[in-house]
Parts: structure tokens; sequence; C-alpha cells
């Protein structure tokens, strides 16, 4: 997550579930820990039963609310004029923990002259060029050092070209590139200037006050419906548990991560909790909920499109032409990814083996360079405009899965091949014959050309490996049993596909050919018929010399005698041992249980855990040690492996002109970045701003409060017909929308759906509204309702509660609908798609939909057929939507008014 | 004999003779529930393994007999989630079981009203030959005089329940394919 | 229903969203019912035999004797009838458990029906008749309380209408089984010897009416399943078939048609009652509150008793 | 021997067993139920029991419905509104909400009400001291086991469904199309190999926690005394008292509000406390019966 790549260094949780039970003060906001993490969430039982109070933020009262000892209702996407509201809170009366902050964050950095803040621009930070919808950070940079060295002298002259050519050549750089910070933060050119007192008046610490003093318990208020007294409570809460003695943690999920402002609010929450000394201390942190089995794992070893395994960013047409280019960004630079080169190198071996030499740049030229954004929506946007043909799903059913539906159908049928690998008849695969467009007739099983194979897929329990949780840790999974008929493993099906393409163009001299027939491809198969996926774990280790497996990545090379397939898990491997699959039980081992799976990076539990002691190495309390400097040993010690270089001393300075891991100072406890400190302002790699700042949704039934910028100005539109959005304030469609999941039921449903267990305790899709909005609209208890928005509208049936709350936001109330999106057309337990209803407009560093809209809701069932299509269509005209054209545009100032 | 034998086991007699004199303990139970045991005492092996919903990987122990799965439970052992395991994660026995489960290669031809047998060594390669087409058809050296060395051609979209391991094949076959647009739940 | 659903709140109880606590009887009707009315036909008949053969009213006899075999053998076809798993019905006989109406009435009713049907075919062939003799003394020894047990069996029950009435329902059904008894000679033997019938259905009908009126007047709320619904309908044609029978009893001191007819009436109010009785326990299952309030009310008399200054 | 009702410390033993561990029960602590139905799951995977349908009741989270013949554990949700304004802002350990405008605000009046409790709590047999399914058991399938826990034993079962009016709870259910009477076992099997059912193995927060009784009672008595102290008055225990009518749940609970409103009788009685009196009833009418038709026939008139 680049809320917390750029903020610390690295984009993993950084803490552990276990330690939640260490925590004082627990809050949760966009997160339903209880029903989406059920296990996860007894360590939140075991603080509070230790006395810890939790406090929910939540637009609706769950299960989470439930047992927390605090439920504040909150308007849906709203969450950093909240946050915000805290670090107000914080700043305006002195209650930051201060010498964590001057000593471990950027609070005393001081940022160049010309940056300006949202405060001067109505919302906008300096350096935004409309025409594009992109920053250029140039201005927010850190002022450079007093003395600055050679290299830094050469920087600054690479900058001032930067800021006089404008920002042309960077856009297309940006297509979701703060990602790359899932570990190593973005490269600032230098440390720079400092003022330790925090009162220049453009040291961080000023402008981050001056960035939030409009965030006021009023404003918090009229912008989220909540009360100044249960802002106060919680603010109370954090505050008075946090400092030397006391921790406080924050758990968020997709509730955060689902909004076109998504990163920024994940970066809001890593501002106060830096604010408020809680990183890399007991009991403190942000644990990062992921939401499914491998989700940490699938961006560590990513199938994601702008990055190579361990977050080392796919190369750039415009500016990586070379491996010196492509790893020029970094390399050099203070922290642990300034040794990027070597990472880099390793990986290449490990894909092209011999190939790969220092004379053919170790086949960087083999790396298939982006031009720009080829994420998933805007893949989609490709496949219904026909320029991309062959589709693999794996394991994923995007035509319920995905933000709007229709799209997802529309795009599936026009393609010339799709391969569906699944355990289940999912909707993907069925599209054509059932799916909601036939249904409509606007598709007709005839006219779609595509040609569709159904792989059966192995389970997990037929097939061994690893999966990464939501704290960074790999578990392995033994085989159980063979997979039954047809199914095979993923790991099957690539290999054999790898092996069988290989085949067919062997021979072929076709420079286009060279990659996949010089790809080291060679995996044996065990007794399974599988192949040997620990094989592939010690690749993904890496090996060096003599083919032994490597101990860590600080053993990896840049001159080709090393291959590793992914850096950050170096050391999974270690000793030529399977680490993730030990499983010495906890109760043989304390409570950070070390020895049971394998945690990146190096097995550590709590990162940046440095910050654990004072700056010269003591713990901040008794009650919170964790880690301290043993001066007899002259080492980092505790029972965590040190978030550091091991054997550094405190008050270490480094030599001026050091690089890499040797910048490191003594008190700089966020290791992957370049000046060892926490981002309070992010003067680079995040996309839509240094500083988090309240935007609505991209649909929204109200104005800004606080700026005349209505919507986050860097968000992704998705021009496409079938993608109309909802104008602000539209009468039409007065109400806002969250989706969600239930504790029943997993993601699109494919596997939870079919399943007679877990059907039946959630059997239908239904909407939670409030009793005022049933009154409003006429809606029934038990009965139909009808949800709308421009994109299309489904029924569910209705359970009106009084955990929904009617929220006033001033003189005017908000009303929100809750919808859990797991339904579909197939299954023992049936229903409209909720994902239907959602929009796509996109965060600017993840790519990811915003989870909230705007929709209307009427009682009854929908229409059918054809009607269905007219009564959306009605809609739209009625909301003053034009039928074909991408509506929306931000420059359009009247949506505004 | 069977008739002296079952009317020596008449739980009557035992009633009358034993200290159970009401008849609702111990000469009430049959044979069946004194010498009832659990499933998984039977179990030829035991697997360790790692549940496939949520990302805070609680761990489970797969039972195994005949080649079948008999039970899949939370392992106590792990120090994330010491033995216990939500709805869905004790529903993975019947996940896995599912006799909705599709266990054969699936066929529509383009244009098709109905599903079709396929043989999976006829899939694969079939598949093998879409993916050079279609990588052929929509290569890529260069872009507005850029090299790009790619092809827009051919997406995919991974689940999160892919292994790292799987992963790690993916993104490198499919970076050797010069396929860019390679996704993952993880940004759904 | 919904949570919010306004009626929940002005009823006088709680309950989960008036969902019933206690589970519906799942025995089935007519079975259970019927076999309530032929057992006590078929041990009051019993009794009934004994005493025509010992004042030497063989007409009488020969009726009363095959009522109590094939009441019995009819009542157990029902009983087995409603089994789950008819074919395990001899594990019945597994055990013997004073606590259960049911294994204690299993006992009564495998002796009873053995001994009336030797006495029944006994006295239809003519043959073996000091065994036959036999089999009717016990038949006659173990029919009242084969007559009486069910009642029991229902009182032992948790459903508040059947066992807040456990002193008062053995005499409805004893009463109602000596009616159906005597109703049935009274219908079927030979006029002149119809008269211990008629004294037996009277005298039976008399106790039923007495303890059937304090079932349904003075149980306070438990009562009032018996009067209301399905069941109130069925115990208000008990009622008046009673009532019917008594007077047709007065009047078939005359007619020979009236004591027939009254014979009937005595047989079918018999009959009825058991459904009535039997539908009142299934509405009494049903409806939350008569679980709740009375339980409530023994709490708050509990809590009087200990702090008798009434803090 | 043979006790019918009453205290009884140790049930097992009275039921015949000479050597014997100790009594096993549930614990189930509703303060920290999270609603997940884990326990509902896990029971179903290893009883192997149907599914019971799939309908949408409306009744808040709950479409279970009830204990029966295919539910062994039942989690009830209950969403009650409560008036803040009474209580404290910070409730710990208390389910409570903070809604808008507290005090005199419309707000309130036109969002139904000031805030709302969601009380949630997983229903199981209660493996009674004094069972009344077990004693009104014609065929001895119910039977009290090693552990003194209630148990039927579906080889003798018959379906004679007797025990499923007798029992107070309404727990207790024939299984249609079987014909036999199911519920909770307590996982018997799993017990004989010293394992945890399979219910409190699973639940994610231990609300339901399983072990020997006494112990349990004490760990129940001390979460009592501690919620209490935080403020939580309506917290009581449910099924604790081995004095109450069914002489004490093995499977007892602590509550959040009385137990009529999970579904819960408030006062339970064991039905055979009165088979004593039930058989003097049965005795004294049978001897009427008798004492009638002896009167009947001694009548001289031959009419």
């Amino acid at each position: 997550m680049p809320g917390l790549g750029a903020s610390f260094g690295r984009g993993g949780a950084t803490t552990y579930l276990q330690d939640l039970s260490n925590a004082d003060c627990i809050l949760i906001q966009g997160s339903n820990m209880a029903e989406a993490h059920p296990v996860g969430f007894q360590w939140v039982v075991e603080a509070q039963r230790r006395g810890a109070t939790v406090i929910h933020v939540d637009p609706r009262f769950t299960r989470t609310s439930a047992l927390a000892d605090l439920h504040v209702p909150i308007r849906a996407g709203t969450d950093i004029a909240f946050l915000g509201g805290l670090i107000n809170h914080v700043l305006s009366n002195d209650l930051d923990f201060r010498e964590y902050v001057a000593a471990y964050t950027n609070a005393a950095n001081v940022i160049s002259p010309h940056f300006q803040d949202t405060e001067d621009l109505d919302g906008l930070f300096s350096g935004f060029d409309p025409d594009t919808g992109h920053y250029d950070p140039v201005s927010w940079h850190y002022e450079p050092p007093e003395n600055p060295t050679e290299d830094e002298k050469a920087r600054m002259k690479e900058m001032e070209e930067d800021e006089s050519e404008g920002s042309k050549d960077k856009q297309s750089h940006q297509a979701a590139h703060s990602e790359a910070h899932g570990s190593g933060g973005a490269p600032v050119s230098w440390k720079g200037l400092r003022d330790e007192t925090l009162q220049h008046p453009n040291c961080v610490y000023q402008i981050l006050k001056r960035h939030y003093r409009r965030y006021t318990p009023e404003m918090v208020e009229r912008v989220c419906g909540i009360t100044p007294q249960q802002f106060l409570q919680v603010a109370e809460a954090l505050t008075s548990n946090s400092g030397r003695e006391r921790t406080s943690a924050i758990c968020y999920a997709v509730g955060w991560t689902h909004h076109s402002v998504g990163a920024q609010m994940i970066r809001t929450a890593a501002i106060l909790q830096s604010l408020l000394g809680n990183i890399g201390r007991p009991g403190g942190g942000i644990m990062a909920l992921r939401g499914h089995a491998s989700i940490q794992g699938s961006t560590d070893i990513p199938t994601l499109f702008n990055i190579l395994p361990g977050y080392i960013p796919m190369p750039h047409a415009d500016q990586h032409q070379s491996l010196d280019e492509w790893v020029g960004d970094d390399e050099g630079k203070a922290g642990f990814w300034g040794n990027i080169r070597p990472y880099a190198v390793s990986l290449l071996k490990s894909y092209w083996g011999d190939a790969a030499t220092p004379e053919n740049d170790f086949c960087f030229d083999y790396l298939p360079r982006l031009t720009g954004d080829h994420s998933s929506y805007t893949t989609v946007k490709a496949m219904i405009e026909g320029r991309c043909k062959g589709y693999f799903l794996v394991g994923e059913n995007p035509a319920v899965g995905s933000a709007n539906g229709k799209m997802q159908r529309l795009g599936l049928a026009n393609l010339d091949w799709l391969v569906v690998r699944d355990m289940q008849m999912i909707e993907s695969a069925t599209f054509w014959q059932d799916g909601p467009e036939i249904e409509t007739g606007e598709l007709a099983t005839d006219d779609i050309g595509t040609e569709i194979f159904f792989l059966p897929a192995a389970s997990h329990i037929e097939k061994a490996g690893s999966f990464t949780q939501t704290q960074r840790m790999l578990q392995w999974r033994d085989q159980a049993l063979r997979p039954p008929a047809d199914c095979r493993s993923e790991l099957w099906f690539y290999v054999e596909l790898g092996n069988r393409i290989r085949a067919k163009l062997a021979g072929s001299d076709d420079e286009r050919d060279r990659p996949l027939l010089d790809l080291a491809w060679d995996y044996p198969y065990d007794d399974s018929a599988e192949p040997d996926s620990e094989q592939v774990l010690r690749e993904i280790n890496g090996t060096g010399p003599g083919d032994k497996a490597l101990s860590a990545y600080t053993e990896l090379k840049a001159d080709g005698s090393t291959a590793c397939g992914c850096w950050i898990y170096c050391g999974v491997y270690a000793d030529e041992v399977n680490q993730a699959r030990r499983r010495t039980p906890h109760w043989e081992q304390d409570q950070v249980a070390a020895e049971w799976g394998w945690v990146w990076p190096a097995n550590r539990r709590i990162l940046y855990n440095r910050a654990s002691a004072d700056p010269e190495g003591k713990p901040w309390s008794e009650r919170k040690r964790y880690l301290w400097w043993d001066p007899d040993e002259g080492k980092w010690t505790g029972p965590d492996v040190p978030d550091f270089v091991p054997d550094r001393e405190p008050g270490h300075v480094p030599e001026s002109g050091a690089k890499g891991p040797d910048a490191i100072g003594g008190s700089d406890p966020f290791v992957m970045q370049t000046d060892g400190k926490a981002w309070l302002f992010a003067p680079l790699g995040v996309a839509d701003g240094p500083l988090p700042t309240h935007y609505e949704p991209p649909e929204s039934p109200v104005s800004n409060a606080l700026y005349a910028q209505q919507k986050n100005p860097g968000r992704r539109i998705l021009e496409q017909a079938a993608n109309p959005i909802n104008p602000t304030g539209s009468e039409v469609f007065p109400f806002v929308f969250t989706s969600y999941r239930l504790t029943e039921h997993h993601t699109a449903g494919g596997m939870s759906r079919t399943l007679p267990y877990l059907s039946e305790l959630q059997p239908e899709p239904f909407c939670e509204v409030s009793p005022r909005l049933a009154r409003e609209r006429g809606l029934e208890h038990g009965g139909w309702a009808t949800v709308v928005t421009a994109r299309s509208a489904i029924e569910v049936r209705v359970l009106v509660s009084d955990r929904i709350r009617s929220l006033r936001l001033g003189d005017r109330w908000v009303e929100q609908v809750g919808l859990p999106y797991h339904w579909g057309g197939n299954g023992l337990t049936t229903g409209d798609s909720q994902n239907d209803l959602v929009n796509i407009q996109m965060d600017p560093n993840v790519y990811i939909q915003d989870k909230v809209g705007t929709c209307d809701i009427r009682p009854g069932r929908r229409p059918r057929g054809p009607a269905l299509t007219s009564y959306v269509e009605e809609y739209r005209r009625r909301a003053g939507i034009a039928a074909q054209e991408a509506p929306d545009t931000e420059a359009t100032s009247e949506e505004e008014n | 004999m069977a008739l002296t034998s079952r009317i020596g086991d008449w739980s009557l007699l035992r009633q009358l003779r034993g200290r159970d004199s009401l008849g609702r303990g111990e000469a009430a139970r049959s044979e069946r529930s004194r010498t009832l045991r659990p499933r998984t005492v039977g179990a030829d092996r035991v697997v360790d393994s790692i549940c496939p919903y949520c990302a805070v990987g609680c761990a489970q122990k797969v039972y195994v007999k005949d080649e079948r799965v008999v039970q899949i439970e939370g392992s106590p052992a792990s120090p994330i989630s010491r033995g216990r395991l939500c709805p869905k994660g004790s529903a993975s026995k019947q996940l896995v079981t599912s006799p909705t489960r599709v266990t054969r290669v699936r066929y529509r031809r383009p244009h098709g009203s109905e599903w079709e047998d396929l043989d999976l060594d006829t899939a694969m390669d079939m598949i093998a030959d879409r993916v050079i087409r279609t990588r052929r058809e929509f290569w890529e050296w260069e872009s507005e005089g850029r090299r790009t060395r790619r092809t827009l051609g051919i997406a995919s979209l991974g689940g999160a329940t892919l292994d790292n391991e799987e992963n790690y094949l993916m993104k490198k076959l499919y970076t050797a394919m010069g396929a860019i647009s390679i996704e993952n739940q993880a940004r759904i | 229903m919904s949570p919010r659903d306004p009626d929940a709140r002005v009823e006088e109880f709680e309950s989960y969203y008036g969902r019933q606590i206690l589970k519906t009887p799942t025995w089935k009707s007519p079975d259970v019912p019927l076999y309530f009315f032929l057992g006590g036909l078929a041990g009051a008949s019993a009794v009934l035999a004994e005493g025509a053969a010992l004042t030497g009213r063989p007409g009488l006899e020969r009726v009363a004797r095959v009522a109590a075999a094939g009441g019995a053998a009819a009542g157990t076809a029902a009983l087995v009838h409603d089994l789950g798993r008819p074919e395990r019905f001899l594990n019945m006989l597994r055990v013997v458990k004073p606590t259960s109406p049911l294994s204690v009435g299993s006992f009564i009713l495998t002796p009873f029906s053995a001994c009336a049907a030797v006495a029944a075919a006994s006295r239809v062939t003519g043959r073996f008749r000091r065994i036959g003799r036999l089999g009717g003394v016990g038949a006659a020894a173990l029919g009242p309380p084969l007559a009486t047990y069910t009642a029991g069996l229902i009182a032992g029950t948790a459903i508040p209408a059947w066992h807040e009435a456990r002193r008062e329902l053995p005499f409805v059904f004893g009463g109602s089984g000596a009616a159906a008894a005597g109703g049935l000679g009274m219908l079927c033997a030979p006029y002149d010897e119809t008269g211990p019938a008629l004294r037996l259905a009277v005298a039976g009908a008399v106790l039923e009416t007495v303890a059937t009126e304090v079932v349904t007047r003075r149980l306070g709320i438990h009562s009032e399943p018996y009067r209301t619904g399905r069941a109130g309908r069925l115990m208000k044609a008990q009622r008046r078939l009673t009532d019917a029978g008594l007077v047709l009893s007065a009047l078939g001191v005359k007619s020979r048609l009236a004591r027939r007819l009254a014979g009937a009436a005595f047989v079918a109010d018999s009959l009825v009652t058991r459904f009535g009785v039997f539908e009142a326990g299934k509405e009494s299952a049903r409806d939350p509150k008569y679980v709740v309030v009375p339980q409530r009310e023994r709490l708050a008399r509990r809590t009087a008793e200990q702090s008798p200054a009434g803090v | 021997m043979g006790r019918l009702w009453g205290r009884l410390d140790d049930p097992t033993s009275d039921a015949g067993y000479d050597q014997h561990p100790p009594r096993m029960g549930f614990f189930t602590d509703t303060s920290v139920c999270i609603g997940c139905k884990a326990c509902e799951v896990a029971c179903k995977e290893w009883n192997e029991i149907p599914d019971d349908g799939y309908v949408l009741t409306g009744m808040s989270y709950d479409n279970t419905q009830e204990l029966g013949a295919d539910t062994w554990r039942h989690v009830a949700f209950v969403e009650k509104p409560v008036d803040v304004s009474v209580s404290s802002p910070v409730d710990l350990g208390m389910p409570g909400s903070g809604p808008p405008g507290t005090g005199g605000d419309p707000a309130s009046d036109e969002s139904g009400s000031d805030g709302v409790r969601w009380l949630m709590s997983s229903d199981v047999c209660k493996h009674c001291t004094h069972a009344a399914c077990l004693d009104v058991c014609p065929t001895g399938s119910l039977f009290r086991t090693e552990y003194g826990t209630v148990v039927v034993q579906t080889d003798i079962c018959n379906g004679c469904g007797y025990c499923v009016p007798a029992c107070p709870y309404g727990v207790i259910d024939l299984r249609e199309d079987d014909g036999r009477a199911f519920k909770c076992t307590l996982c018997y099997d799993r017990l004989k190999e010293g394992q945890t059912p399979a219910c409190a193995q699973a639940c994610p927060t231990e609300s339901i926690q399983f072990g020997e009784l006494d112990e349990l009672r004490e760990r129940a008595d001390r979460r009592l005394e501690e919620l209490h102290g935080k403020g939580v008055d309506a917290a009581r225990l449910y099924g604790r008292d081995p004095e109450d009518g069914v002489g004490g749940d093995g499977a007892f609970f602590l509550l959040l509000d009385e137990p009529e409103v999970y579904g819960l009788p408030p006062d339970p009685v064991v039905t055979t406390r009165d088979i004593g009196s039930i058989w003097r009833s049965v005795g004294a009418a049978a001897a009427t019966v008798a004492a009638l038709g002896i009167a009947a026939c001694a009548g001289r008139g031959r009419r």
C-alpha cells in the first residue's frame, strides 16, 4: 500500500495481529474487523480484556461496533476529514509525542519555498496540471542541505532543469508508480535542511499545522456527520493512550483502500500515528488488514502490471531503456532501497539464468515496458474497444467481483478467447449463457464470439505452496490430496503452458521470441504430477555461487553471481530449509513467535522497531519495552529481529557522501526511506498530494465543505459509455450507498455461495436502511427494493435497522444504503450483483475504484428484460446524464455549484 | 448364540443388576456409544495447511482417510489463530468436497450455445496456440518512438488465493511473453 | 417479523421475534390422540369385561373383551405408526424407566395387549377358557393404568397446558376412557346387559366433565389454550357431546335408541376430548407467552419471598 | 441415587458410572460473541448435519432461527434500541453506540431512537443436570454419558418424539426425513479422545468456552464480577445455579439482557421434577376408573 509505503518505506502492515493485544486503545476504521477478520479480532478482544478501549468508526453499526466500547457513525468516504480533525486536535493542543516526532519524523524538514498548500489554492497543491490531472511534485521537495555534497549538487541541477521543463514526460511515468514503494520509500534527492526547533514557517510541522487548521470539530460534524462530543471522545481516547507509557493501534482494511482517495486515507492515519509516536512500538502501529489469503503475497510477488517481485518497478518506456536507467532513480540513495541494483540484477538472473550476462545488461531488454496505465479497469476498456483479445481469469470472478459489472461483461463478450480457472462454474464463465445483458437483450449468445476454456482448479489442500498473510507472514501449506480428475494447480498450468509455448517456438529466430526461449524454465514434477513448488520457493529465495540458497538480501550481488526471484523474500529458504514451513507451536515460544512461518523482511514482526527505543537507544518506557541498544554487546537486542543495522550505535552520524545502508543514521528508524524518517509530509511518491486532503467521493450528495475543489483532482477517470457518473448533489440520486462484505461470505461468492453451510447463513442479497429512509421511501422490512445508479438497477431485500443511522450534516440529512456484494446469478443462492451499481473512478496511486456512490432506492422489484435498460436510461435522462457521452469532466465547474 | 448374547446385552438386565437403577446412564449406553471414537483418529494422515479465505492466515489441519478429506479444522499450534476458524474456514471441507465443484474441462466454442467436453491435453495445446497467435497479432516493438517490446493483446487477472510460487511463475512467464496487463485481486 | 415491529413492544412480555420457546410436539395427528382414545377405551373395557364376566353378562363381556383387545391392537398400531423409526418399536422395552410414562406405558401396554388378546380370543372362540379368564383378570388389572397413563405421558412434558394440568388430566383421561368403554357397551351390547355400561359411562362422563372443567377454567393462563382456537372448539364440542350423552342416558331408561345414541355420544365425546387436549398442548407450545409470563410470575414470587422487606 | 431435581453435584455417578471423568460443559460468554456463526458451521462440518434451508428471515442477521435437529448451535441476533442519555460516554466492555444528536436534538427523534445495542448469543443444548429429554426417553437412547453430558444414541432412537416437548428449552427435535431425534452431543466422540468440541474449538473470541464444569463456573463468576465492576449491570449468568429448576446447566451462559430476549425460558423447570405427583395422579385416576368399573357392575339393575 503506497499510503504506508510513502510514509514509512514499506507497504506492509507495520505490526502483527497478536501485538494488538498490547494496545491501550485500538481505533478500527475503514474495517469491519469482527466480520471480515473474525479470527484476527480475537486479539482486539484480548486487548479489551486487558483494559484497552476499542473504537469503531464506520458508517454502519456492525458486529465490530457491537463489541467496541464506542461506535462513531460516519458518512462513507469522509475519513480524511475525521482523521484530519484528529491531527488538528493533536497539533493545536500540543498533544504530539514531541521527542518522537522531532527525532523520527520529517517534521523538522524545510520544504521548498515554491510549495503551495491547499490552503493557498483552495483545494489544490502546487504543481497541478489541469489538462492531464497530474501533479508535478517538484515544488514539494525538501530544501537542499546547507552544505551539499557533489552528488547532491548534481541533483539540484537536475531538479532545476525539471522545473523549467515542466512535467510532461513525467506524467505517464506516474501510473501507479507509488505502488513501487511497497518496500522502499520514494527516492528524495537528499536528507535536506532541517529545523529541529520545528519553528521554521516552511518546516513540515508548521505546514501540517496550517494544512489541518480548518479541520475543526465543527467542520468534522459538517462533513462526516459526527458530533463534536463524539469526536472529542475519540480524540481523548487516542491521545491519552499514546506517549511514552501507552500506545494505540489503528486497524484498517478495504474500507479505506477502496476509495478514490484511498491511499491518502491511509496516509492520514500514518501521519496521526507518527505524531502520537505509535509506529515501531508494541501495541502501536497500523494494522493493514488484507482481504484475502494472499493479497499481501500477490503484491510482494506481484501479478500487477506496474511492479516486479519485491516492488521493483516495471521499466517505463520513457525513462528506462537500459539497466542503468532503470535502477538509476533509486540507486545510491540512503537506506536499503538504495541497493536496488543487486536486487534487480538478481531478479533478471532468476528469470533468464545463464542467458543474463553483464554484457547484455542481464537481459534487461527482455523486459516489456510500460507507457502508462495498464491496470485492470483500463484493460477492460481496451477489451470493449477491441484492443485486448486474450484473457486469463485465474481464481477471479470480475463479472461479479469487480466494479461496474456491465463493463466487465461487455469486455468478456468482446474477446477472442478466455481461459477461466476456478473450482466452480462462476458468472465470468457463464456470462454468455445467462448474464444480465442476455436478459436485457443487450447481448445475444449467438453474437458472442468469445471462445472459452474452463479449466478446473486444484483446491488449497490439493497443492503445496505458500500464502503471505496480512502481517507479511509466509505460511506453507503441504499437499493433502492429489487434485481430482482434470483439476490442476495454477503452478501446473503455467509450467505446462510455458513448456508448450516454448516447444512450439523452439527453433524460432524471431527476436521477439528470445525472452521465452531463453527463459529459465525447467521445473521438475513431484510424485503427484504437480510441479515441485518448494523448488520454486527456493528460486524466489535466491541462490548464490555453488547453487547454495541465500540467507538474506544483504548477500545479493550486482555482478550476476546471485539469482533471486524476490529480494524481500530472500531468507525464506535460508540454510536450504523451507522457513515458511516452520510450525513451532505458540506455547513453545514468546508472543513474537519468531519460529512460526517466516515474515518479510528478515523475519521481523514489528517494522521500524528501532523506534521502540528513544534516540539514545533506551526503551521509551519499561511498559513498552521492545528493542533496545545493548552497549556491552554493541548491538540492538529484544524479542524481535531488529529492523535496523544490527550493530549501528544510536548516536551514529553517517559520513558525508555515504550511500545505501551506510547512510543510515543511528536514530533513523525508517531504514527504507532515503532520509530514515517517517514522512508526515510526502515530498515524493504520492500522486495526489504531499498531504491528505478531504475531497468528496466521485459521487456525492453534497459539495465539499472544505474547498472549492470537489473531488480528488488527481483521480483517474475512465471514460466509457457503460461508466456514466451521477452528478454531485443530484436530486435524482439523493442517497449514499456503500458496499461491503459479510462474515458468512467471501468476495464474489464463488467460494461461499456454492457451499450449503455458508449459503444458509446469508441466503439472499439485501440492503440495510435506516428507519427514517424506510419511512421516506416506503420501504418495508423484509420486502423488496430496487437500488438505482446511472450504471444499473438491482433488486434486493430490505432490512430496516436502527444500526443504520441517519446522519445530520449541518442543516441537511444524509441517508446511507448498505449493500453487501456477494451475489450473482450462479450458486446455491442467487441474486443481483451489487457491483453492477458501482462506478469506476480510481485512486491515482493504486488505480482502485471508490466503493461509495450515490443512488436512488424505491420499494418493489426492478423491471425485467429490456424494460430494465429503459428504466435506468430514464434515470440518466432525469439526472441530466447524456446517453453516450462520457460524463463528468472536472474542468467543467457547473457541478461544483 | 446370537440370541443369548443379545439378551445378555439387554440394557434392562444391566439396569436391574447395576447401579443405574433408573436406566438413565451406564445401563442405557449402547455398545456403539461405548466404543465411539472421533473419525479423525482413524485418519491415514494429518496434513498442515492454511485457510484459503481471508488474510489472517489461520492454520488448518487436514485429516485424510482413504484419499478423501474427512475433516478440516483449526490447528491450535498457530500463534496467530490458536486453532480457531471463522465460518468460512470452518466450511473448508465443504469447499473442497462440494458436489457442484467442476472437475472436468469445459469448452465453449465461439458463438456456441452449449458447453462441450474437451480433453485437458487438447485444451492446453489450444490455449498455447491462442497465446502465440494473439501475441503475434498484437505485438508492439515501439510506441511513439519508444521501445516497448510488448503485447497489449493478452491480459490476466488473478485471485488472491494464488500461492506466491504461482504468482511468481505467472509474472515470469507473462513478462517473457511481453504481456503487461497482468493484474490481481490485490487491486480490486 | 421486523425487529422494530411496534407490536413487539406493547406486549407485556419480551420474546425473540415472537418466536416460540418450546418445540411443538412432533406427534402426528390422528395417530397419537387416537392412541390416547383407544388406550382409554381398551383399558376401561377390560375392567368392564371382567365385571361383566363376574356378574354373568356374556353379551357385554364379549363386546368389552373385543373392545379391549381391539383397542389395544389398534392403539399399538397407531403408536408404532407415529414412530420415526417404526422398526425400532421393540427398543421401547430396552430399559424400564419410571421417569418416563411412555416407558412405563409400554410395559403396561405390552402385557395388557397380550392378556386382552388372549381373553378376547378365548371368549370369541370359546376355547382355552381358563387361560382366557386369566388373561381377562390381567387385562382388568392393567386396564385402568392403561387408561390414565397417557395423561401422565403428556403431563410429563414441558408443554405448559399439559404440564400444569398434571393433577387433573389423568382424571380427564380416566373418566373419558370409562365413558368410552361404557358408551361402546351401550352401543353394542345386548340391551338387557347394558346397565353396567350405562353406569360406567355416566360416571366416567361426570368425572371427565368435572376434571375438564377444572382444566379449562381454573388453571389461569394455562386454561387459555383449552378455550381458544381449534382446541377451544373441540373442547366445546366435547362438552356438548357429554351433555348429549348424559341427557340421552336419562332418556334411555325408557328408550333403546336413546341408550344406543347416548353410547355413541360418549364414545364420540371421549374421542374429541383427546383431540382437544392434544391441540391445546400444541397451541400452548406455539405461543411464547405461556412460557414467559408464568415463569416471570414465578420468579417475581420467588424474589418477593426472598426479600420480604419488599425492597 | 436417582435424583430427579434439586442440587446434584455428580449426575454422572448418579447415572451409574463408578469411575468417570469430570463433568464437562460449555460456558458461553455472550459479551464477547461477534456473531460470526463459526460455531454453527464447525458443528455442522464435524457432525455432518444437513443444511437447514435458505431463508432470509429478516430477524437481523439470524437466518438460522432456532435450534433443532439440523441446527445444534444457533446464534441469536437481538437489535435493541438504547437510550444513550443514561449510559456513560465510554461504556467499557458494553456494546453501545454513540448516535448523532444526543440530548434534545431532533436528530434522535427522526432517526428512530437514540442508539442501538446488538446482542449476539450462541445457543446450544444445555446438557441439564436434570434432563427431561433423557428422563422421558423410553428407549434409553438419550442417556447421560461418562462426561455428565446428555446424548442421543442414534443407533437406539426410534423416533418416538417424547423428548421434543419434554425439553423446557425447546432444543431437541426430530429430523423429518430421518425420523430420529437429534441435538448437540457436546461432541461426545471428540471428548473420548480428549479433543475440544468443534464449536468451542472454532470460536474466534472464546465466547464459547469448553472445560470442566466446576472450573467453568468459577471462570464465569470471575467474568461476571469483572463486568459488574465495569458497570455492565445487565450482565447475568443463566443456567449457572445448581439450585435452579434443572439443577444447573452443563452448558450455561453469560447474558446481557433477560433470557427471554434471546428466546430462552426465564425459569425453566425439569418436567420430571413432578413425576411423582404425576404418577400419584395417574394412580388415583386409575383406581377411580377401577372403582367405577366395579361399582358399575356391582349394581344390580339389569339395565
